[in-house]
């Protein structure tokens, strides 16, 4: 049980345990049930799922309001689903269906849905850190007090847009939440072997961005540091950034064996499973186990569900791929 | 009218925006200190520095951070400075703010405006005189408008503030200061439609942006000499006004494409193939292309005159064509 | 001679070369892993983590290390990933290598290779499926292939290494698993010559890249019903071939481009541009063009199938041009 | 009389000093001989002059062989001399003029002598921080024990490349001397109201790259810094930044007045010149008036014959302007 788990439940905050544990379930089936049909051939493209990292989105999201806004990256199911967005569109999209939130034109990499404040997956590494300030800043000038966060990996703190994007904020000291979901890898090459210095918090110290280490495998954790970071977002101190490490339980692609792991690191990573190391730790507050199978069960059966559903919904209508482009010159886009 | 310069047009087209639309804001650099070439001279006096943002030499961001701005519903104008640097933020503009809307199925709405000047001007030289504007006719999700006129510049820079299209506006730094009537309440000038800027007979001329002026003299030489030149200014290359292009061409038999721009796969090329496709070989007479060699652009103004396209060269080309 | 699929066919060139000459090297995301589709399968057990060189994701700077390092001699082969995050390192590209011999007035030769796996892909959707290699060919200074063999995939390779100009390498990603002859040793294959896939005295069709296959079988349709193809692969389009397809269009009289990109400003308007310019619109019986709408590419697969230029349309336009 | 300079005047060195004083003279000859001709409409295009600033190239070039190499800016005819390009090449190149060393392709913004080692300036900010980190590997891949020294200004650390090319050299451990010269202004803004953070040497801390700051208006400090870690740097330590906070005597341009600056800055930033400086302190070591005088006089008579000459020399060949593109299509590139 750590700290912050404790500290939780002596709160009285088992409901926020709860709330953590059923999104990181729901994250959680919700991306077996998309492995599933990707192997069966039912999804198509590259699908690139958080399994193992669930609760960096939960623990982040859950002190979000709804009108605030996220940006995502290609890894980004985790990050839609616990900000809010609708799980049938997003199941739908993933299949390329009808019904889907993009109407099957982006996919898992471009998965969004703006009614929920998510503002988009991105197939471009570190694509999201532009837009997220950008937002931030477009939401200070009509007045909103809303406030972006802005999810990539360890990979993404190598592109110039990190530089640039967290130097921005701090300058004009924007409400955005950035947050580093370090699983130690980008693709198939370790980060170690690709980022020199101290890593993502003291680039970020260093551009003027206060930041924040946690352990991104402990839900509660997550939820508190997010949870203390986002009220100085949200009270005008201008960004922060939240180092999380975590673990990408498998590999690059839900294709991808990522054969080069050594025995040792596979095994290390399932040991630190953030829904196992919360349930026994929920198991250890009393949470009965019965409890806990019942939260599975259901968000299992949701996403089983909303799979039957993409699966039955019909492909779009191919006269689709010419609209959604742009409203002038469109009648002579053929 | 008042008589304004190009640049001037641009700014009291930006300014009136501003006034009407509390969304509208610039970023870009330097541009609270009125721009590098002052088309933001008192925007920040009149609308504050959160709409009139200065930012760090950081041209991805700018990019992104425009689009994310649109994004929650206010409509940027992103400054480039020079078109040259927005080779630095391609990513942002070809891969997100073009593909945005799309790829949420039209959820995102970019509706903003990149404001990039181009083409060549005083020995630049070939990292700041570039003209690209083709790619982005190539570039499904933008609007490309390239004006030649001060009311031009100015009509389409407001259509462009008020479309949720993303604009890309190429300005031509070379006739930043060529004069001409702009009205007091600038109206929108729709994107697609071509401007006639002299009628004739025996040959189509097609132009846009800083080339203009040098195919107006070109014309009054030809009429001179009895040729009648039917002179279309484009304005915009997406969307492009086929339709009048090919009825002139209908008209004239005869198509000649000027640009200030390499000639090898230039947006030339795609007036030249889309007419005769259209028209069928049969109904036109000669085709040419007036343009660039496939070279950067040089710094000695002996050699940057080397590749310009003058009106003596688009005379010649004229000629030849009409009489060959 | 083995057969080997085009992924291999480029490895065995780039093992080739790197045995040859020293100064050949490697570098991009993933490179010493073997690359995202195994092109690199090999190469550091063979050469090295000195040449082949596993880098972060910093695209602007695995562009502008690969134009440093060629400055001081030796010759990079600069590994994309996929085409689209080219455009993370267009300043690099476009305003950096593309010009740099120029700028220097010839001082500098940037030997190096950029490999670019373009285009449709299993649902890759509007960032990893681009085509834009008609820009490139509208770039002054670079050289621009996009092979569809595995014998000119690898002989094109072979040649830009040689090369001491930049060469853009378009790879198909389509075709990446498709198989045919490479010679044990293989000879570079020149820039700007187009190859004939088939011939035929009714109709030019000219394509490149992953088109290729759609277009053999087109042609093989048509030939069945009596119709004689006259099929260019182009296989280079800066230099390209014009003479072979000028030749072929004057015996033809027709003239059909098929490319997968968009046909708005796409390198068929430059081939029919151009053909129009040379041959006069009198000599040429019919031109089209099929390509991509100006739409970014979808990703659920009956949206991808639906922009296709398949064996079908190919078909189906040749005939309206042919019995038209 | 700063240590430095008196460390090197005890020691011996007063050769050092010398050189420096030699070589900042002619820098500021040959730009103030640009500028008059750029006033009198004989250097066509942009000029963007280093007066005030000569102290960093001067400094950090002295410690450099000739088989090193550099990357500059577009504020780099420093940069350039300093490296031992050809005097009578840049005039003819600023000039336009046949016999320049771009044969009047380049100008002044992009000013290259490969036979110097100087790989060209740029016109676009940041731009040669990749190419700088790219030669020191492939410098490394071919055997020498050459290293680069990558000059940029204040506001390129604003820029993606600046994160990307630390890191990277950091990474492979590359001889590259970064040096950030920080005139505290880009263009017509202030660096503090774009740069958030503490700066340069704390951004290239956190990417790994060893900082060290100087007044880059004292050549002796700027010399010894640069030669201090110069060493490291030869020595396959790795990448160094040196942090020069200089002065930018005049405005963006050479036809840009700067009037938003208040007099107090336009004085301090006089009161900071760095040849005065130099001279002063030379003064003081006894070095005599008239051999400072000389030296001058010796630089402005050679910046005027370069002009002279340049003036003289006929213009490039218009034919020239279709070659030097590429080798291959070279025939039907018109
Ligand atoms: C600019 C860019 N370069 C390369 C890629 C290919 N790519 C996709 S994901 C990935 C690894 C990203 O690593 P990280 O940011 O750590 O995210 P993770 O996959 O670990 O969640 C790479 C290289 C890309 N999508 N965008
Ligand atoms: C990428 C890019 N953006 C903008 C410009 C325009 N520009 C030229 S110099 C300059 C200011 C550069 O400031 P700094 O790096 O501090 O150098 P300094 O001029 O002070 O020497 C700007 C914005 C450019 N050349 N390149
Ligand atoms: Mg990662
Ligand atoms: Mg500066």
């Amino acid at each position: 049980m750590t700290d912050e788990t404790a500290a939780m439940a002596e709160g009285g905050n088992s409901a926020r345990l709860l709330a953590l544990h059923r999104l990181m379930r729901r994250i959680r089936a919700f991306e077996e049930t998309a492995v599933a049909a990707h192997a069966a051939g039912e999804i198509p493209g590259p699908l690139h799922v958080s399994i193992g990292q669930e609760a960096v989105a939960a623990g982040v999201c859950l002190n979000l309001r709804r009108d605030d806004r996220i940006t995502s990256t290609h890894r980004g199911h985790g990050h839609a689903l616990a900000k809010g967005a609708g799980v049938a569109g997003m199941m739908a999209e993933l299949h390329g269906r009808a019904g889907g939130h993009c109407g099957g034109k982006g996919g898992s990499m471009h998965i969004a849905d703006f009614t929920a404040g998510m503002l988009g997956a991105n197939g471009v590494v570190a694509g999201g850190i532009p837009i997220a300030v950008g937002a931030a800043q477009g939401l200070r000038l009509l007045g909103s007090d809303a406030v972006v966060a802005c999810f990539f990996g360890d990979g993404a703190i190598n592109r110039g847009p990190f530089l640039e994007g967290l130097n921005w904020a701090a300058l004009f000291r924007l409400p955005v939440l950035f947050v580093c979901e370090d699983n130690g890898v980008a693709a198939f090459t370790r980060a170690e072997s690709t980022t020199a210095g101290p890593g993502a918090a003291a680039r970020a110290e260093a551009l003027g961005v206060p930041a924040e280490a946690v352990d991104g495998n402990d839900a509660a954790a997550v939820d508190a540091a997010a949870g203390r970071l986002l009220v100085a977002v949200r009270a005008g101190s201008g960004p922060r950034l939240l180092h999380a490490r975590t673990t990408r339980a498998s590999g690059h692609t839900s294709t991808d064996a990522a054969a080069w792991r050594t025995a040792e690191e596979v095994a290390a990573s399932r040991a630190r499973d953030p829904l196992s190391a919360l349930e026994a730790s929920m198991l250890r507050q009393g949470v009965a186990a019965e409890a806990l199978a019942a939260v599975r069960a259901e968000a299992e059966a949701e996403m089983g569900h909303a799979r039957e559903a993409a699966r039955a919904a019909p492909w779009p209508d191919p006269a689709s791929a010419w609209e959604d482009v742009q409203d002038s010159g469109a009648e002579i886009a053929a | 009218m008042p008589e304004v310069t190009l640049v001037e047009a641009t700014r009291l087209a930006l300014v009136q925006e501003m006034r009407r639309d509390p969304r509208v804001w610039a970023l870009g650099e330097d541009v609270a200190r009125g721009g590098l070439f002052g088309q933001y001279r008192g925007v920040l006096e009149e609308f504050g520095e959160a709409r009139a943002v200065s930012t760090p030499i950081s041209e991805s961001t700018i990019m992104g951070a425009g689009l994310g701005a649109a994004l929650v519903g206010t409509r940027p104008v992103i400054e480039m400075r020079i078109f040259d640097f927005t080779l630095c933020a391609m990513d942002e503009l070809a891969n997100q703010i073009a593909k945005i809307r799309y790829m949420t199925g039209g959820q995102a709405r970019p509706a903003l405006v990149v404001r990039m000047p181009h083409g060549m001007w005083r020995s630049s030289a070939a990292q700041h005189s570039q003209t690209l504007e083709a790619w982005f006719a190539h570039l499904p999700g933008v609007v490309v408008v390239a004006p030649a006129t001060p009311a031009d510049a100015a009509g389409l820079l407001v259509a462009a503030i008020r479309s949720d299209d993303p604009v890309l506006v190429f300005e031509p730094k070379d006739l930043w200061h060529s004069v001409g009537p702009v009205p007091d309440v600038i109206e929108p000038l729709p994107f697609g439609s071509a401007r006639r800027v002299r009628e004739g007979g025996d040959l189509t001329l097609v132009v846009w942006s800083a080339l203009v002026p040098a195919a107006e003299r070109a014309a009054a030489a030809l009429a001179e000499r009895g040729m009648g030149v039917d002179l279309l200014d484009l304005r915009s290359l997406w969307p492009w006004d086929e339709d009048a292009v090919c009825a002139s061409v209908a008209r004239t038999g005869r198509l000649l494409v000027a640009q200030e721009a390499v000639t090898t796969a230039g947006f030339g090329a795609e007036v030249a193939a889309r007419m005769v496709e259209r028209l069928g070989p049969g109904r036109v007479r000669a085709v040419r292309r007036l343009g660039f060699p496939r070279v950067p652009v040089p710094f000695a103004p002996p050699l940057e005159a080397a590749l310009r396209v003058t009106p003596e060269r688009i005379v010649e080309a004229a000629e030849a064509m009409v009489r060959g």
